[in-house]
């Protein structure tokens, strides 16, 4: 697709030079910032990962010890469970509300224009914001189970975010309330985009309505969904104030992820070796998700 | 090592390139953000700007303290670290180790701090004999809140041992109350089991366990009995106590709804704000067991390293004006604590207070003075937070009490 | 690039259509809920939170708290206020989102009409980028930033916060660019615009929408993030949510809920606004890039 | 030396020859089409002269100075698109003086310069449009406008016509031959429908597989096509490729076929020239042009060589003007191109007239014409 390709030319002209070298030096800052911002702090970490740094970075070289250490701490086992949990769970569920509530919202819906900014306004708010809203809905003692308690339903129970089993799946509805309403933008963009022309084709040919959907539309929004899991992928793996502010990690260990291990591990116990040894590993996982992604994309791109 | 003072080289380039500025001021970082904390906090900053001295404030809340800490890193990773900083035990020494704190010897030969500030919180106040911080005060962890009406409708009297506290308790349980207000939260669980482990085993089996660290003492059966008690009280809390705020907590003895609440000394300040009076409305006493000792945990001010002529003076005027009878006063009567120097008069102070100052000084003459372990006094945060894991997970019910005494052991040895 | 019309007509019967509007309704009030939660509670008395239900209306009406958390309250040691600091957020937010979103704009110009040999590998590099957990990155971050003596300052956070937004700008742009015409920019050439000229002539101007999705993603980002403002910001200088976070993360003082729901809405505002206003972008702007991949 | 000359251009892409030895030149005023299907090469070619894509080896000149690696806007060259790349921001008239514009023409200039464009085209009404605005048609003629307005040495055309309906097509294909006959400046123009490259040009370079296959007027590539590709690719329906023997019958050369059943038939060959010789006997591919096989009535008066074949018709196709007539020769499907009064109906026996004048040889192998 290149506009000019003249690089292989002989005798070029200035201006033109100039133009060929042009995208490469307004490309060129980016591409410093990243390596030096992205790819050198990568590479710093894994670095720290084989050191004994605790406090602040040391440059004392201990082999496999903080990975040796990492996978004997019980707290990370249960911070990886979680996150296998959580991850396909917040996943899937975000996808299939996402999914619904963009057809439903195709169906020339009167109000889409109200409902639309309402389903997406939670992407737009931290937990720092939400957090305490949150906490209180889901404690029994104030929040939903009171009310309904108070309107008369005496056996309704819900303690899910003080039970140490089902804690985490408090985490999974909060997340989910953040983040579907994006995904639903991005399935109806995806809906958006069908040609009508194939709608009216596939109804011509008798094609039921569950039919229409499940053989002509959602095959056609096959890139929605890719992004939508890219992009909740790497929001589960990221996922970190959501605890913090909901559980804290609570009740005892029973809702830690990967992120918040880390964080501890770096900054709160000054232990930044196992702390940078987790990150790696966090790093590694993102990377197999990402990388065939990103290799298929742009190849296909090509 | 060798790193920090690579980072002080750069530091000094930096301090050399941008200050003389503004002649004489000091960059605070803590977390008392907000309500009477950090109101109490402004006398200190209009202490100073009496003298001149500029105050940049840079508070960072949250974590009890954490955020700030990894805020701090990123300071002087960067070569740029604030003065002061509030920072609590073992934080202190680990970056004095780091070679980042100024020495303050002059100043406290002259005040002579030696004297005044008890031996538990030189502890932490000096490094390798320097001074490197100034104590603020005294927090004692091991107090029980307790709701005077309540009390009396139950017929209770002060509970002086465990037994009598248990009973104590049953008796508000069998009544159909709250008998222990508690939050699920790590700290708060630390907060209590502290008191457990020095109740049980007393002064020289606290230092083993928690501040030695002696594998023989963790695995021990009086820490057995310690995690025994811990199952105890969580018979006594009722079921939503998992995750809620210590102030809460608080909020249900003030209430009416619960008897007891084992918290530091902070507490009180959740009374008086509901209207209440010590001695009157609530009670305060030390948790059974535990009388004649304190563990407790001091907010401090470590100075930084600071490198021109008049930046070192308004950090020794800071660290002189937070060692000043007067701002000790002022901060802890609102704070709730004690002052950091036993030479106070207890005067301005009310009942808990002025109890609290009586039995530190006691404490601290006969060698029942001990850093709290849930607040970072005992131990590093490594240990510490290694312990919490073990902690919590015995009092949500994970572990039985010879599983947990033996957890302690593995996790403590892991931390290290 | 309008939204093709809602003409997925596909016919249903009233009772389906209730049925889906019932759906829809419940999911609203399932959204709202937390939001509504703060309102409420940020409009009562303080008594009659601790004392009382936290999900009812207030008995007492009060606007208190909200003109305690916007000037009154203690954020640190001064009485200032959220004010101050939601200033300091919008002098950080604003250059960083516009920074990041032209330097994504040009990168995208870039990859998609001036491709040379190892363009897209960059581009793989940069999108990477955009997953990196951002803990990892504070410290050798912060020794950067001393290094380029610009620690401590909005400078500094500025930079921060444009470096870890090229990733998701440029992914923006180079999806949407992908799409544009490439007749056009060589009929450009033609005529005899330069490489510049024809971005800001030909490319820009056609660039409403993803310019919108960027920004909005952007500044929502930028807006709420704490962790870099905590760090990277000194005290003067803090963003709103950390300010926010002082506030409401008091350690040991007396919690007053209804101050700390009424600031958390004032720090929510303008991402909320950038939504409102600008939401209607965001479905259109995805539809023209992002989502075809 | 032309107007334009591309001399022994080739182009590669890392080890792939896309285009070989390209080698056209083209004289001032010249009408010149590179047609052929796509993958052809033909628009590379065109980029290639726009300056769009670099020149592997080889040169290209305009006005005798060499334009290799000079950039596109210094090439004094315009180019219409074949998607017209309006700039969707901007009005018709922002469109027309873009070029200017850029080149520093002052906008009194610009002015003068648009509203003779704009009157030329018969775009007054639509100077302050945006793109979006306009129908198919107009925006082919802001397009033209925005190529007119440069005054340029050299218009470059690639497939303006393809994203129109077919009867603007054809309006339009008659107003940009009226524009070259007008205005007499030199185009080249890029097409893969061969009925756009005979109507239009001066002279065709048909193309094929990166190598130009035949360059010459309409008439010549009509007539005598190069090589069986030529032959097929140019005229609708296209030219009846036949196997044949060449046969010596009676001292005159006879191409000899076989009729619908199997049946040999001979047309016999005039002033054959030598080299038919050389394949008497052996195999050969005859061609002949729908038109030279004709219902008696319908043959060309002025025809010498009028031969007469009868043969079974298979299929008629009344398409208004003419009637497409289907015959079976040789195995293979044959078309006439007869009056669309012909007196013929499918599975009568036919006595078709074949105009052998026009009738041209391929070697089978080679695929080139013989002679």
């Amino acid at each position: 697709m290149a506009a000019t390709d003249a690089g292989q030319d002989t005798g070029v002209d200035f201006r033109t030079r100039l133009q060929n070298w042009l995208p490469k030096i307004v490309l060129a800052p980016s591409f410093a910032v990243m390596v030096i911002f992205v790819y050198g702090f990568i590479a710093f970490t894994v670095y720290l990962s084989f050191t004994d740094s605790r406090m602040l970075p040391s440059y004392e070289w201990v082999g496999w010890q903080n990975y040796d250490r990492l996978f004997r701490v019980r707290e990370w086992d249960i911070a990886v469970k979680n996150l296998a949990i959580f991850a396909s769970l917040y996943i899937v569920i975000c996808t299939l509300i996402g999914l619904m509530l963009a057809i439903f919202l195709d169906q020339k819906i009167r109000g889409e224009g109200i409902l639309r900014p309402i389903f997406l306004y939670p992407m737009a708010l931290s937990f720092i914001v939400t957090g305490t809203a949150w906490k209180w809905f889901l404690d029994p003692a104030i929040g939903l189970e009171n009310t309904m308690h108070l309107w008369g339903w005496e056996s309704f129970t819900f303690n899910w975010i003080k039970d140490r089993e089902m804690a985490i799946y408090t985490i999974v509805i909060a997340a989910v309330w953040q983040s579907s309403g994006f995904v639903m933008a991005m399935f109806l963009a995806g809906l958006r985009g069908i040609d009508n022309e194939i709608l009216k084709a596939a109804q011509m040919d008798g094609a039921s309505n569950w039919n229409l959907y499940r053989r002509i539309i959602l095959p056609q929004l096959r890139p929605a969904f890719l992004s939508a899991f890219v992009i909740l992928s790497h929001l589960a793996i990221k996922s970190y104030d959501l605890v913090i502010a909901l559980t804290g990690g609570g009740p005892g260990n029973a809702t830690a992820l990967p992120a918040t291990f880390m964080y501890s591990y770096t900054f709160t116990r000054n232990q930044m070796g196992i702390g940078a040894s987790s990150a790696v590993i966090m790093l590694m996982t993102i990377a197999a998700i990402m990388v065939p992604y990103l290799y298929a994309e742009l190849r296909e791109k090509k | 090592m060798t790193i920090l003072r690579k980072l002080q080289l750069s530091a000094a380039a930096v301090a050399l390139s941008t200050t003389g500025v503004v002649a004489q001021e000091v960059e605070v970082l803590h977390w008392w953000t907000s309500g009477g904390e950090a109101a109490a906090l402004n006398v200190l900053r209009e202490d100073l700007a009496g003298s001149g001295i500029g105050w940049t404030d840079m508070p960072v809340a949250g974590g009890g303290g954490s955020d700030a800490m990894t805020v701090l890193r990123a300071r002087v990773t960067a070569g740029d670290p604030p003065t002061a900083v509030q920072m609590l035990g073992f934080s202190i020494q680990d970056w004095a180790a780091e070679g980042a704190l100024a020495n303050l010897n002059d100043l406290a030969a002259e005040q002579n701090w030696d004297d005044v500030v008890p031996a538990a919180l030189q502890r932490f106040s000096t490094y390798d004999g320097d001074w490197v911080a100034a104590p603020v005060n005294v927090h004692s962890t091991n107090w029980v809140w307790a709701n005077t009406a309540l009390m009396e409708e139950l017929g209770i009297e002060q509970p002086g041992t465990w037994d009598e506290f248990v009973a104590a308790m049953q008796a508000a349980q069998d009544a159909g109350y709250t008998a222990l207000a508690h939050g699920g939260q790590a700290w708060q669980d630390a907060t209590i089991f502290d008191s457990m482990v020095m109740g049980v085993g007393g002064p020289e089996f606290y230092q083993a366990a928690m501040v030695d660290l002696d594998p023989e003492a963790l695995g021990s059966a009086q820490m057995v009995e310690a995690f025994e008690r811990m199952a105890v009280l969580r018979g006594f809390v009722d079921d939503n106590f998992s995750g809620r705020d210590w102030n809460l907590a608080s909020a249900m003895v003030a209430n009416g709804d619960a008897l007891f609440q084992i918290m530091g000394d902070w507490a009180k300040g959740e009374f008086i704000n509901a209207g209440q009076t010590a001695g009157e409305e609530f009670q305060c006493f030390r948790v059974p067991g535990t009388e004649g000792m304190v563990t407790f945990n001091s907010d401090q001010f470590a100075m930084f390293n600071v490198t021109d002529a008049a930046a070192m003076e308004a950090q020794t005027a800071m660290a002189s004006a937070v060692m000043s009878p007067e701002f000790q006063v002022a901060f802890n009567t609102v704070k709730g604590s004690v002052p950091a120097r036993t030479d106070i008069s207890p005067e301005a102070f009310d009942a808990c207070g002025q109890m609290g100052m009586a039995q530190l000084a006691e404490a601290a003459a006969s060698g029942g003075l001990f850093g709290s372990m849930a607040h970072g006094h005992a131990n590093n945060p490594s240990v510490q937070n290694a312990m919490y894991d073990v902690i919590t997970a015995h009092f949500n019910g994970e572990y039985d009490a010879e599983t947990a005494a033996q957890e302690m052991v593995t996790a403590v040895e892991l931390a290290m | 690039m309008a939204i093709a019309s809602a003409d997925t007509a596909i016919r249903s019967s009233s009772f389906s259509r209730v049925l889906i509007y019932l759906v829809l309704l419940l999911f609203a009030l399932f959204y709202l809920l937390p939001f509504g939660i703060m309102l409420v509670n940020s409009l009562k008395p303080l008594e009659e939170i601790t004392g009382g239900n936290m999900v009812s209306l207030p008995r007492e009406w009060t606007i208190a708290p909200w003109l305690s958390a916007w000037s009154t309250a203690q954020i640190g040691v001064e009485p200032t206020g959220l004010r101050p600091y939601f200033i300091n957020s919008i002098v950080m937010a604003v250059p960083a989102v516009a920074l990041s979103t032209i330097v994504g704009a040009l990168n995208g110009y870039v990859l998609t009409k001036w491709q040379f040999r190892g363009a897209t590998l960059i581009f793989g590099l940069l999108l990477f980028s955009c997953f990196i957990p951002f803990q990892i990155v504070l410290i050798p971050m912060a020794r950067i930033l001393g290094i380029l003596d610009i620690a401590g300052t909005t400078t500094g956070l500025i930079l921060v916060h444009f470096v870890y937004g090229i990733g998701f700008t440029t992914l923006y742009f180079r999806n949407y660019y992908a799409a544009f015409p490439t007749e056009l920019v060589r009929a450009a050439q033609i005529d005899g615009a330069g490489f510049f000229q024809i971005f800001w002539r030909i490319m820009l101007p056609s660039s409403g929408p993803i310019i919108a999705v960027s920004c909005i993603w952007q500044f929502t980002n930028i807006w709420n993030d704490f962790l870099f403002g905590a760090s990277f910001a000194s005290g003067g200088s803090a963003p709103m949510t950390v300010a926010l976070n002082n506030l409401v993360n008091s350690s040991t003082g007396v919690r007053e809920y209804n101050v700390h729901f009424a600031g958390a809405i004032m720090a929510a505002a303008p991402t909320l606004l950038v939504y409102i206003v600008a939401g209607r972008y965001f479905v259109r702007g995805l539809m023209a890039g992002s989502v075809k991949g | 030396m032309g107007f334009l000359d591309i001399n022994n251009v080739t182009k590669s892409y890392g080890a792939v020859e896309v285009l070989h030895k390209v080698d056209i030149e083209v004289q001032e005023g010249e009408f010149l089409v590179l047609v052929g299907p796509s993958g052809c090469g033909k628009s590379t070619l065109l980029n290639m002269i726009a300056g769009l894509e670099g020149i592997t080896s080889g040169e290209i000149a305009i006005k005798d100075r060499v334009i290799n690696g000079v950039h596109p806007s210094k090439r004094n060259i315009a180019m219409v698109f074949q998607s017209y790349a309006l700039y969707p921001n901007m009005t018709v008239g922002q469109n027309i003086t873009f070029g200017l514009e850029m080149h520093g023409v002052p906008k009194a200039d610009r002015d003068r310069a648009m509203a003779d464009v704009a009157k030329l085209l018969q775009i007054e009404n639509l100077l302050d449009r945006k793109p979006g605005q306009l129908s198919g048609g107009q925006r082919q003629r802001v397009a033209m406008g925005r190529a007119l307005v440069r005054n340029p040495d050299v218009f470059l055309f690639d497939e303006p016509l393809s994203n129109l309906d077919a009867k603007l097509r054809v309006d339009m294909r008659t107003e940009i031959k009226k524009l070259h006959q007008k205005l007499g400046t030199t185009i080249v123009y890029v097409t893969h429908d061969q009925i756009e490259a005979m109507t239009l040009s001066t002279r065709i370079a048909v193309m094929y597989d990166g190598y130009v296959q035949q360059l010459g007027t309409p008439k010549e590539i009509y007539d005598n096509p190069a090589n069986l590709f030529v032959a097929s690719f140019m005229g609708s329906p296209s030219m009846n490729v036949l196997p044949a023997r060449l046969r010596n019958l009676n001292g005159e050369i006879h191409a000899e076929i076989t009729g619908a059943e199997d049946q040999p038939l001979h047309l016999r060959i005039e002033n054959a020239p030598e080299s038919y010789r050389a394949y008497l006997d052996a195999e050969v591919m005859l061609g002949i042009r729908p038109e030279a096989i004709t219902d008696p009535e319908g043959a060309d008066r002025n025809a010498r060589n009028i031969q007469s074949l009868h043969n079974t018709v298979s299929v008629t196709e009344p398409a208004g003007a003419d009637t497409f007539v289907s015959t079976t020769l040789s195995g293979k499907d044959c078309i006439a191109r007869m009056r669309a009064d012909a007196d013929v109906h499918p599975g009568q026996a036919f006595d078709f007239a074949v105009n052998m004048d026009k009738a041209v040889l391929f070697d089978p192998k080679t695929e080139e014409r013989i002679g």
